[in-house]
């Protein structure tokens, strides 16, 4: 948190799936997952969850975020996707699991893809010395909320403002050769070489090298997969320390 | 039973879950089950399957 | 809600215990009350009872609101007090109440009055072509997170913004000269009158009642307080159909 | 039993209750209980009463 203080043009991006667990279980709601016909193990985002992800997210992640940069004296503002019609997705109307061995349609689900970020919002908020806290979910075009993944939405944002560079803080130090080895972090991967990156990597890693491909799609000039749980996240992973990808 | 909506062939309720989608036995059309009580189908949603969440 | 659309200069300021209590209810924790010494009955609000708050108005009425707001095409962005320090409160430290006939100190209260508004945060969105959408909480000086009454929010905002009129909308039609009887609404309440109707007012109108005072002192032209179960209540109360008070 | 922080008389602790604001009973300063297990107790804060939420 120290690190962004006297930061200028910083964007902070989060997500929450412990707090959103967390509070799904205390308002009797655990969170359920379903298997993709193709193996992705996924949470299952019905509306029931959507308002838990929206209670945990936009209320108490955020907040306490903008409060906890506050009293380091950096001025933040909370925004969701749906704030300003920030974050535009399309929600997934497709969305299969596999139940007792046959394949069925989540007709009810309210997970949603990325489509757009409108920088203006962003913009009008970096002008006036704000730094924005962006988080899930976002909304539809014709107004119905959704969830997005959070990397995606840093991926957008990131590509929206031009950034030159995306840094995706994880409980790991980057992408790993040996998962179980924090010790054997890649230290660049190169453009062409993601796509092979993307299919032998698994979970979290998956998304977050899906991400940074769309990241450098969208024109940003580099992406930083690096560790979150340090001293001064920001400044190393600027100076590269973790997975640089570009 | 109720029919296909493609082909209008034939399509068996028996032992379907809620949701389910599953080909048309003579045209191929993916179907989805939309109501068990009375039993109902229509095409399934043609987009490729998304990343999970 | 309709009624926003194309008004230009609005901000909205929400409340939502109806919400709060829901939640809190389903987390387990249902509101408590306390009676203070001079026999006025008020909701807790210790550290439990401030994260419902958030959860709640923060997370999902603020959520639904600006969502509702843009499938109208009105272009809202939901701010609590914590936003960019947009509300500064003063945490109350003597908050008592009466427990088995003794007077005992609420320490862990994390109630608060409403300091200052700050303007520029909000006339940067309003530049913008945004509405911003307002609530409870609020921030201390310190950081510290406290809850507020959403009038007095309200009055603060307006007189921040040095606005014409500020509306308070509820569910009833104004001041009632007999609380029981919906057509006695009294239509006009001058300035020098308002401590008496404070003084004869009870519950929730009390609280409206003292909020548009602080609104008058803080520079608003005039505040109404009307009906909002109904088709156009912001056209109805800027008519003057309501309690006026200037 | 502990000392009236202000003039150092006696105050009782029998049936205090925790947060508890009562009088001195020798100067008349209003004290709060701080702590029952020691029993502690420390001048009350002496704004006025606030308007409840």
């Amino acid at each position: 948190m120290e690190d962004l203080v006297g930061r200028a043009g910083c964007v902070l991006v989060h997500g929450g799936s412990e707090s959103v667990d967390r509070l799904g279980k205390e308002l009797g709601r655990p969170p359920e997952f379903y298997t993709t016909p193709s193996g992705v193990v996924s949470r299952r985002c019905e509306p029931a969850h959507l308002a838990t992800v929206v209670l945990a997210l936009a209320g108490e992640v955020q907040t306490s975020l903008v409060a906890a940069l506050g009293r380091r004296g950096v001025r933040a503002v909370g925004l969701s996707g749906v704030d300003g019609r920030l974050v535009l997705a399309r929600r997934r109307s497709n969305v299969r699991a596999v139940r007792d061995g046959r394949v069925v349609r989540l007709a009810d689900d309210l997970s949603g893809t990325v489509e757009t970020v409108d920088a203006s919002l962003l913009r009008g908020l970096l002008g006036l010395g704000i730094v924005p806290v962006v988080g899930p979910p976002a909304v539809t075009s014709e107004g119905t909320v959704v969830n997005v993944d959070a990397d995606l939405i840093a991926a957008r944002v990131a590509g929206a403002l031009g950034a030159e560079t995306l840094l995706l803080l994880t409980n790991v130090p980057g992408l790993l050769r040996e998962p179980s080895d924090r010790t054997s972090v890649v230290p660049r991967v190169r453009r062409e070489e993601l796509p092979g990156a993307i299919e032998r990597a698994g979970g979290r890693m998956k998304k977050k090298l899906h991400a940074a491909g769309e990241a450098l799609e969208a024109g940003v000039g580099r992406v930083v997969i690096a560790a979150s749980d340090r001293a001064h996240p920001i400044a190393a992973a600027l100076a590269g320390d973790g997975t640089e990808i570009r | 039973m109720t029919e296909c909506p493609v082909c209008a062939a034939d399509v068996e309720s028996k032992d379907k879950i809620a949701g389910e989608v599953f080909p048309c036995v003579d045209c191929g059309t993916e179907l989805e089950v939309r109501a068990l009580e009375p039993f109902a189908v229509e095409p399934a949603p043609k987009e490729a399957e998304d990343w999970g969440e």
